[in-house]
């Protein structure tokens, strides 16, 4: 038995409650965190900064905001690619805008604005339910992209349409522009996606939590209970687009340095965002982590031992990718309906029980 | 209209009316589902509500709390007419329930089941619901404590941390009780909590229903077919048949109801 | 009526069989049991003794449910039904009314009907008489038969359910908590039914009862099913007279039937905790 | 050796336009290996690397490869151009967006490191009123002139230019935009149908090109006076139309067909030798063709950093400095075995768009062949110019950029 | 009547051209959902598979040519023969039953009772996977797709209707092949929904999308129904892919239709057939006049991606289950 549950008991409701109520589990989460913050930052190179950890630091905020949305509160959304864009272009409007105000706020007050929007376009979930409120968000998605690309104020009459970020600093190091240092952008946004993982934890545990997924497995019973269905969705949908915006704003301002609407927040992003949830776990913090990780790695990885290690043509190879990423979610489906995060609590489970099943 | 108070045999008191249907009519589409019905639920008492299939129990409890609008007639409630409202709302003023087709919510845990029975007595906000330690934290644990006790009192605490689907449906029946009470309602309707249970549990139900009137005063409406169970703790009991009230008053009264044992007894019961 | 004394002919037999769910949960710990030709035989016990899991195990439908039996043999006219799937299983003559009623909520009652009579290969004029049949049974379902199974009441679906199975005119009804949800004069009604097709026409039943009482009136064989184990079998009317029974099972103290009033303590024999 | 990495799109919605071009660019220098044994006697080494026109990737790409010591990038999407810009200059990589990408960027004083010559999207907006200009005689005021275009970045490029040129020219200009991907555009052609306008250009990319010169045919517009930008006159764009794109125009920056010296030799050393990037039937084709130009003119760079720095083994700031200095001779492109191939041009570090020189091809649909039908004509720098400058000291003050030379 | 009327018109009779293709690809979104609860994210690149495999049929192409050359260092490229429409017809038909048969196979079996947003994701897997299989097996370059469908406008109603609205106006321009979809799409639309109403697969095909596990326990073989199910949006797949691959040439865009057709499939709702073409008939109709009277003239154009899901949007706030769509049960 190297994984065990028994043997500890908690004398307070408060400890019972608590995120990791495993010795072991919490100390693999504070030795995880210390490696994030104390070693990686010494040994991340621009390879590794921006092909995978950066993409996938950003790639968990909106992971997380949309399982708030999709997987907490059940309103299956297409609109991620959409939002996404709100926060980039209101992170650019704010830093062109302000030259002077702090990168940190210019974030958050993108987040803040796309929760608005978000909102904005969840008013019609309180009628429209299930696979017709996904498609319904697709109006959101492809509005939005319309407006970004339309009117100009937006991209500040450039002649292109393309929005590139200027260089910001914090503390003296420049996190976004093309002088960042792999290091800082990457503490940068570690900071975004620890934080923002602690309150979404936290908020889907309390009564906030209960309302969403009471919401999501039965709205009648949930409303008859007293909760407020409008208000409640309204809440997810606009805490979602709170992280989906700073996710947006993340992925222009310090990730790609530059973007256009239709090719970098289109509906592919919106897709890519939901796999993430989906294979990584629905309704579970633990899963955006752990979808977002496989969404991003995955392509590199077989990349890498496609064309590095077998010489394989690169078109071949990825059209290849197509088909193993393709078969790798139908396979993982079917494995385990309910993601990465089920498979691991399974495992744990086993573990438990191990070298005695039942 | 009963206003008088009175003390049952086993001590109970019983006050006047909580809630008053007055003549009542819903319809759906064609299908008339209650059809002109009055009766009233008094303070502290335990009212049932018996009929065949299809008479239009379910629909009644649920223009009881709101999730129904009748075409006509009236809800009254704390002797004031209750106007058009959302089901939420009227869960605010103290009407918790069970339902037929358990509605338990699947993807969660017993105790979170039991949890958000308790939402609408937290309060704290969003924000400090996000940084969880200070008032969010206490917010919780207060409401936990409640909440334990009545998973003690229900018996339930070994599946605390169970997700609902996995229990069997009897359990299942029982978190859904649990999730009631601990809105702490000041009026609870239970639609058929006994049914797919065994003699035993249903003792085991009843006691606890029985209970929760006594110690918590909680005024009760159920809707059970078990005879049996209906003429043992029920104070007073309704009868419908096809949308129609065809009986009103003690379980006696209604036993030897010609009408009702045609309808619905068949045969007269022990 | 079935004579127990003679020896019959066993139609359907479980041997020893365990069930995981998810792979971890383990619910049948060996259950065995055989159902006769002609017989009614009743499978009782208290919640979550895995009473559903034996029959879904029987009729192969635990696969949808992911669990899957692990150990243990089931063969039904001495054929293994292992690896026949729910639509072969049905056209041997094996239906199962599943509990929970699970009507197709979007068809209408005749729709549903008419589903059951899905894998037989029969003529509209049959069907239609077999319509009218289930009718007779039930003639709440005729005023009814033109709206959606999803807007009728609890007991209305629970009829339509059994309708549906006898529409296929099955050899075996597994009968899943028939009774449950449904006003007396309606349970006694439908295990009159059950009784009729036994009698008039031969079909077997294994039904799953909570309702111990009705069950061992109309059974000829009971199981008595705890936490997943076979605690004791043995014919209706012995079962009955069982104190044991009698206490747990049909309320009955020493001196006639208990009120539920006066049972003051808790029990504390929290089988399905264990 | 010396390291270009191809940065190619062989999958995704734009895999028939991007194949080619990879197919030309990756050939070329196997030829040059081959043949002449390297650069400078240093040999070449091409780095795929596929993005499917996808941004994100496009990063993944320039990070993985630029650590083999890649000299430049041909990015092959505005998209990733525009998020290399940053980047390579802060690595000191150049990158050469041919045709595509920032206009801007010509302004080398304020680009250091991007170079998008021989001719730009503004440049082809121009070559293409200067050409019915032609057609009419240097008189078009009155007349009607719509843009189709690709409802992007890419699409909106030309809409500037035009609008100061009408300003010029005293046309009548009406902006037609063709949402992503473009399969669906009844509305526009009922439009043109409706508005008979004497000319429509075209700033198309992908499933838009067929579907526009299918809609044409088959509202029976004149094909003549249709006319696409270079991305949407290749033979993917009109072979499914048939016999109705017939008459179709697009603007060129180089040759078409394989009717030159080099085609012989890249077929001898390199489809031969069965080391070609593809099926090696596509030389001569204008995407092909392209393809293998962008890379002549890097390895041209090449040479010439080579010489400028006197060492044979690169770096990219020398390749940079090769790219600023590149001089393209008849002369040079004729013993190459491509006379005529392109305009003639030579870079500095003011300009490193090149002059803007084009010519327009058109489309036979009988012996399915390009035609180039008019010389490397030149485009009206006045106009261009100016909004260069405009927009690049816009983006040198967000950037707080000085603008230098060195 | 003044021209601008009758461009009016034009404009109307074309929006409902336009709404049966869109129609052509929701219609298999329709008959998928209908039969098991899946939302067939992977009907569109189905188009595009089955138009790819009818064009490499027609001309003899080599299946994994491109593979097997990079693997083997072979130059293979064609089989040498073309195929007669009717024959490639035939055995494209075949493949996409074949396809039927190994989704069942491989996925739906072991996705039985899942929740829809489960079987949702799979498909979008699945339209992964065939994406980059239909690369592997027929290549990524555009083809052209003819199958004797005439294309281009309709002279004969031009000349009637030329002299309709003045000088200003040239007579209607409707394209033949939008006509041509319009046949097919009302021939396949008045057989499936006889297919669905009154026939005994088509009830057992909508209680399989009620419940699986009722529907295995009565009997049906959730296996033959999905297969047959699978196969006959197969073969709608197969004509939007020739009516859109006609058009623009099959390549990897004409995945991207089924966009297209999810407005419709909003408007229309998703368990209806007839929802199916009048949703569609809507939508395009709706955002043509939109992009003519309003989007083209003050918007700066290209409003009709957006303005098809907003008019649905707008449609389903007041009926949340699409016009045609079952009334969603809502009891306790
Ligand atoms: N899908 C499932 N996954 C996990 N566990 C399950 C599942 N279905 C049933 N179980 C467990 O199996 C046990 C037996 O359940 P089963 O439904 O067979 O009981 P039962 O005898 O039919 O009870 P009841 O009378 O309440 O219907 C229960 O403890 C239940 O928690
Ligand atoms: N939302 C609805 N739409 C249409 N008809 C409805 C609706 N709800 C209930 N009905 C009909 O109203 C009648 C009464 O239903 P109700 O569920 O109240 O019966 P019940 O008395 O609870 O029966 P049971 O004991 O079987 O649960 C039934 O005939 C039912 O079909
Ligand atoms: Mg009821
Ligand atoms: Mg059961």
């Amino acid at each position: 038995m190297f994984y065990r549950e028994a043997g500890e008991f908690k004398t307070t409701y408060a400890k019972d409650q608590q995120t990791f109520p495993i010795a072991l589990d919490r100390w693999g989460y504070f030795i995880t965190l210390a490696l994030a913050f104390l070693a990686v930052p010494f040994f991340i190179n621009d390879y590794w900064a921006n092909a995978v950890v950066l993409p996938f630091l950003i790639y968990v905020i909106a992971a997380l905001g949309l399982n708030i949305l999709t997987g907490y509160c059940g309103q299956v959304s297409l609109g991620t690619g959409g939002f996404m864009a709100v926060g980039a272009y209101a992170s650019y409007k704010l830093m062109t805008a302000f030259p002077d105000l702090n990168i940190v706020f210019v974030i958050l007050l993108s987040g803040g604005i796309t929760a608005l929007v978000g909102m904005l376009f969840g008013l019609p979930s309180l009628r429209i339910k299930g696979f017709y409120l996904a498609v319904a968000t697709l109006a959101a998605q492809f509005f939005l992209v319309w407006l970004f690309n339309k009117v100009p104020w937006f991209y500040n009459y450039s002649a292109s349409g393309q929005i590139s970020a200027p260089e910001r600093t914090l503390f003296g190091q420049a996190v976004t522009g093309a002088n960042a240092v792999p290091a800082i952008s990457y503490l940068f946004c570690l900071v975004f996606v620890v934080v923002l993982a602690w309150a979404a934890r936290n908020l889907t545990r309390g009564a906030n939590g209960r309302k969403w997924m009471a919401i999501r497995d039965m709205d009648i019973a949930a409303e008859i209970i007293g909760v407020n269905p409008l208000k409640t969705k309204l809440t997810a949908f606009g805490v979602s687009s709170f992280y989906i915006g700073v996710s947006g704003a993340l992925l222009f301002a310090v990730y790609l340095g530059a973007a256009e609407v239709g090719e970098a927040f289109g509906i592919n992003k919106s897709f890519l965002v939901l796999f993430m949830i989906i294979i990584g776990g629905l309704g579970s913090i633990f899963g955006s982590f752990a979808g977002a990780a496989f969404m991003v790695l995955m392509p590199v990885l077989l990349k890498n031992i496609m064309v590095g290690q077998f010489g394989f043509p690169t078109d071949i190879a990825a059209h290849f990718e197509f088909v193993i990423v393709g078969g790798l979610i139908v396979v993982f489906l079917i494995v385990e309906p309910h993601g990465l995060a089920m498979l691991w609590r399974i495992a744990k489970e086993k573990l438990r029980l191990w070298p005695f099943p039942h | 209209m009963n206003t008088q108070s009175y003390v049952t045999a086993d001590g109970r008191t019983i006050g006047p009316a909580v809630m008053e249907m007055k003549n009542i009519t819903l319809r759906f589409g064609g299908v008339v589902a209650i059809k002109d019905i009055s009766f009233d639920i008094r303070q502290g008492e335990i009212r049932a509500i018996i009929g065949p299939n299809g008479a239009g129990k379910s629909s009644m409890l649920n223009v009881m709390n709101g999730f129904y609008h009748p075409q006509e007639g009236e809800v009254m409630f704390h002797g004031t007419k209750r106007r058009a409202m959302r089901p939420h709302q009227i869960a605010h003023q103290g009407i918790a329930r069970t339902f037929q087709n358990i509605a338990l919510f699947k993807g969660m845990s017993t105790l979170d089941n039991i949890m958000t029975g308790r939402l609408t007595h937290m309060k704290s906000g969003l924000l400090r619901q996000m940084v969880w330690w200070g008032a969010s934290e206490r917010d919780e644990v207060k409401n936990r404590e409640v909440v334990e006790k009545i998973i003690d009192f229900l018996e339930i605490q070994a599946i605390r941390k169970t997700p609902v689907g996995r229990l069997p449906y009897g359990l299942q029946k029982r978190v859904e009780l649990a999730r009631a009470l601990a809105a702490e309602p000041k009026l609870l309707l239970l639609d058929e909590p006994m049914a797919g249970m065994n003699v035993e549990e249903k003792e085991d139900m009843s006691r606890f229903i029985l209970d929760v009137n006594d110690e918590f005063g909680t005024t009760i409406a159920l809707i059970e077919h078990d005879m049996g169970v209906v003429m043992d703790i029920a104070d007073r009991v309704v009868v419908m048949d096809y949308g129609k009230k065809i009986g009103d008053g003690t379980p006696e009264e209604v036993r030897t109801n010609q009408n009702v044992i045609d309808a619905y007894l068949g045969v007269a019961h022990d | 009526m079935l004579d127990t004394t003679e020896p019959t002919e066993t139609l359907l037999e479980v041997n020893n069989i365990e069930v995981i769910y998810n792979h971890v949960i383990l619910v049948l710990k060996g259950v065995s049991l055989s159902v006769p030709k002609g017989g009614i035989t009743a499978l009782l016990g208290g919640n979550g003794a895995g009473k559903t899991t034996t029959l879904k195990a029987i009729s192969n439908l635990l696969h949808s449910e992911r669990g899957e039996v692990t150990k243990g043999s089931i063969s039904y006219r001495n054929a293994p039904v292992a690896d026949l799937n729910p639509s072969a299983l049905v056209k041997k003559g094996v239906i199962q009314v599943m509990e929970g009623r699970h009507c197709f909520e979007h068809l209408t009652i005749e729709e549903n009907l008419m589903t059951g009579a899905y894998t037989r290969g029969a003529g509209r004029g049959e069907i239609a008489k077999d319509l009218e049949m289930v009718y007779e049974y039930f003639p709440r379902l005729r005023e009814r038969r033109k709206s959606q199974a999803g807007y009728t009441s609890g007991g209305e679906q629970q009829m339509c359910a059994i309708g549906r199975a006898l529409m296929s005119r099955p050899e075996t009804v597994l009968l899943d908590e028939p009774s449950m949800g449904l006003a007396p004069q309606l349970v006694e009604e439908i295990f009159g039914i059950v009784k009729d097709l036994n009698e008039r026409e031969g079909v077997s039943f294994l039904l799953a009862e909570q309702n111990t009482n009705v069950a061992l009136r109309f059974a000829h064989y009971g199981y008595i099913l705890e936490s997943g184990r076979v605690v004791m079998d043995g014919p209706a009317d012995e079962l009955r007279e069982n104190p044991d029974v009698k206490e747990f099972y049909l309320g009955m103290s020493d001196d006639g039937r208990k009120s539920f009033r006066d049972v003051r303590s808790y029990r504390r024999r929290k089988r399905w905790l264990s | 050796d010396l390291v270009f990495p191809s940065l190619s799109y062989r999958t995704g919605p734009y895999a028939a336009n991007g194949i080619p071009f990879a197919d030309g660019y990756e050939d070329y220098f196997t030829l040059v290996n081959a043949r002449d044994g390297g650069i400078g006697g240093v040999p070449a080494r091409v780095v795929k690397c596929e993005t499917g026109y996808n941004t994100e990737k496009g990063v993944e790409c320039y990070e993985s490869t630029k650590g083999e010591g890649a000299l430049v990038y041909q990015p092959l999407s505005t998209g990733i151009t525009y998020q290399l810009i940053p980047k390579a200059t802060a690595d000191g990589i150049p990158v050469h967006s041919m045709g595509y990408g920032r206009t801007s960027a010509a302004n080398g004083k304020v680009f250091s490191n991007i170079f998008n010559y021989p001719a730009n999207y503004w440049n082809g907006a121009s070559l293409a009123v200067n050409h019915i200009l032609d057609e009419n005689g240097g008189d078009i005021k009155g007349k009607k002139i719509a843009l189709l275009y690709h409802n992007s970045a890419y699409g909106k490029e030309p809409i500037r230019t035009l609008e100061e040129l009408a300003k010029k020219h005293g046309y009548d200009l009406s902006l037609l935009a063709v949402d992503h991907p473009g399969q669906e555009q009844k509305s526009q052609w009922l439009q043109i149908r409706r508005e008979k306008p004497d000319y429509v250009l075209m700033w198309g990319w992908g499933v838009m090109n067929q579907v526009a010169i299918q809609e044409a045919a088959n509202i029976r517009f004149p094909m003549d006076n249709f006319i696409g930008v270079w991305w949407s006159g290749s033979e993917v764009d009109v072979v499914p139309a048939g016999e109705g794109a017939n008459g179709y125009k697009a603007l060129a920056m180089h040759a078409v067909g394989d009717d030159f010296p080099v085609f012989d030799d890249l077929r001898k050393y390199v489809v031969d030798a069965g080391t070609a990037a593809g099926a090696g039937d596509q030389l001569g084709t204008v995407l092909y063709n392209r393809g293998m130009y962008a890379a002549m003119l890097a390895v041209e760079a090449a040479k010439t950093a080579q010489a400028l720095h006197g060492v044979a083994e690169i770096n990219p700031a020398q390749m940079r400095d090769g790219m600023e200095a590149l001089e393209m001779t008849e002369a040079k492109m004729a013993a190459l075995g491509m006379p005529g191939f392109g305009p003639e041009f030579t870079v500095t570090c003011e300009n490193h768009g090149g002059p803007g020189l084009g010519a327009v091809q058109q489309w036979n649909a009988t012996d399915k062949t390009w035609s180039l039908i008019s010389d490397y004509g030149p485009s009206d720098m006045e106009v261009i110019g100016k909004l260069i400058m405009e927009d690049s000291s816009a983006f040198a003050a967000e950037n707080n950029i000085s603008e230098s030379c060195n | 009547m003044s021209a601008g009327f009758y461009f009016g018109v034009e404009v109307f009779l074309n929006g409902l051209m336009a709404g049966v293709m869109y129609s052509l690809v929701a219609l298999g979104f329709v008959l998928i959902f209908k039969a098991s609860g899946i939302f067939n994210y992977a009907q569109g690149v189905m188009a595009l598979f089955a138009a790819l495999t009818l064009v490499g049929f027609q001309s003899g192409q080599i299946p994994f040519a491109h593979l097997i050359n990079a693997v083997f260092g072979t130059e293979l490229h064609h089989f040498g023969w073309k195929m007669p429409t009717i024959l490639a017809l035939i055995f494209t038909l075949m493949v996409m039953i074949l396809f039927a048969f190994l989704v069942e196979k491989f996925i739906l079996k072991h996705l039985v009772n899942q929740e829809p947003i489960i079987l949702f994701m799979a498909t979008i897997g699945l339209a992964y996977f065939m994406e980059g299989f239909g690369d592997l097996m027929w290549g990524s370059e555009i083809k052209k797709l003819d199958i004797g469908i005439p294309q281009g406008g309709n002279f004969w109603l031009e000349e009637k209707t030329a002299t309709l609205g003045g000088d200003g106006f040239y007579g209607f321009y409707l394209d033949n092949l939008d006509i041509w979809a319009t046949v097919c799409a009302i021939i396949l639309v008045a057989s499936l929904v006889v297919f669905s109403q009154y026939t005994k697969t088509g009830r057992a095909l909508r209680a399989v999308a009620d419940d699986h596990q009722a529907a295995l326990s009565v009997g049906i073989s959730l296996r033959a129904i999905w297969v047959i199910v699978w196969s006959i949006a197969g073969f709608v797949a197969l004509i939007a892919g020739i009516m859109w691959g006609s058009k623009s040439g099959v390549q990897f865009s004409l995945s991207l239709i089924a966009l297209k057709a999810l407005p419709v499939l909003m408007l229309g709702g998703f368990t209806s057939i007839p929802g199916a073409i009048i949703g569609g008939l809507i939508i395009g109709v709706g955002e043509k006049m939109f992009e003519f009277l309003i989007g083209a003239p003050f918007l700066g154009g290209a409003t009709e991606n957006w303005f098809a899901y907003m008019l649905a949007l707008l449609f389903l706030v007041f009926r949340p289950q699409g016009l045609f769509g079952e009334k969603i049960i809502e009891r306790v």
